[in-house]
């Protein structure tokens, strides 16, 4: 299950938690989404995350499920922060653990997509220059549109 | 009335998350929102996410004085 | 540049260190490869790494400065096991980080493939059924061919 | 003599890692490293390594005394 978490998260903590005791996985892919102190030349204070809490984890678990019945894995799972986040922080922590490699790389890839496109989370940077509200990028939505041919593997 | 929720920008232009709007359908809420200036020119952007009662929705929806209905910008998550 | 190690590796503690103080880095995606408990039906009760010191690791910095040179990261890291290693126990692990996160996927995804495929490392399995030394699949192999014909990003 | 090192599955079938082997190209020491009948079918085996002076080479090379050669089956790193 996918969880929202207010407060800061420990990926190191999470991949080990994730790995562990495991003798039936070859492959652990993780993705760690950090916020950066600066986007699109303008430098960031604070990223403020917006959710609504619970209609975001069951949407971000509809993600997750639709992973786990596109690829053969053995275990998946999502960490998402809300509320504020510092530069250096990590923001979102994706794992797909899989027999073999390429499913794990793929499904991680591919979460990864819906969630940047698909999790009701809305995002905000304050710094010296304002406020800006946040968007989903072309790149984003061209990424997702990725999957949409592909079958499963 | 229905119960009205904003997230993102919406509710950082309309200066509330939550509140009872008076209206018969999701488009008679927006038209209401809409008498704020700027968060009329926000509804009106692509993209908009409208739920009603948990469920996203689309085009112009039906609602009861006991619906719960969200709009939202589109979504950055990641 | 790339590390051979010679006892438990924890990809917990290496992925937080790599992670550590970047505030210009948007993705970290991370690879673990673990000692599975049995392929393709057997079991296996040691995994063993034969390795060239020195010439292994020259070896596995010159396909991490290639991945370097191919896309355009901010960091890059692979360590890996010699010696013995046990089920569940962590072989490999690597780690890219990009300001964005299809490089850092691209990234990972690359080095790994070319680490099955060049690496001077020759893994031999110990069970039950036996002794038995194991080469790189065809799918490894059919994989690293995917990038001959991609270029740089 | 050029010195030889074994890896892998060679080390292992051959029973040791390094040794000094008679012969003036990197053929003619798999001639001699043949002689031991299991390595002999290994080192026929497709995809060979074959590293001079730390150098990975293709096809027969000539070698001196002072010459370091190794031998090794196809990788399997990751």
């Amino acid at each position: 299950m996918a969880t929202l978490v207010d407060g800061p998260i420990d990926p190191g903590a999470l991949l080990d938690a994730f790995c562990a005791g495991r003798t039936d996985v070859g492959a652990v892919v993780s993705f760690t989404g950090l916020c950066r102190a600066a986007t699109d030349g303008r430098a960031v204070e604070t990223l403020t995350l917006d959710a609504w809490r619970g209609f975001t984890e069951e949407a971000m678990t509809a993600l997750e499920d639709e992973a786990r019945a596109r690829f053969d894995l053995i275990d998946l799972m999502a960490v998402h922060r809300w509320g504020e986040v510092r530069p250096g922080e990590a923001i979102v922590f994706v794992a797909a653990a899989a027999a073999h490699r390429r499913t794990a790389f793929d499904a991680a890839d591919y979460l990864m997509d819906q969630l940047k496109t698909r999790a009701p989370l809305w995002k905000r940077e304050d710094g010296p220059d304002g406020r800006r509200w946040i968007e989903a990028r072309a790149s984003d939505h061209a990424d997702a549109a990725r999957w949409n041919m592909e079958t499963k593997r | 009335m229905p119960r009205v929720l904003l997230f993102g920008a919406f509710a950082d232009v309309a200066g509330w998350r939550e509140r009872e709007v008076e209206g018969a359908s999701t488009e008679a809420l927006v038209a209401v929102l809409s008498e704020h200036e700027g968060l009329a020119e926000r509804l009106a952007r692509p993209g908009r996410m409208t739920v009603v009662n948990r469920v996203v929705v689309r085009g112009d929806v039906a609602v009861t004085p006991e619906d719960e209905v969200a709009f939202a910008p589109p979504v950055s998550g990641g």
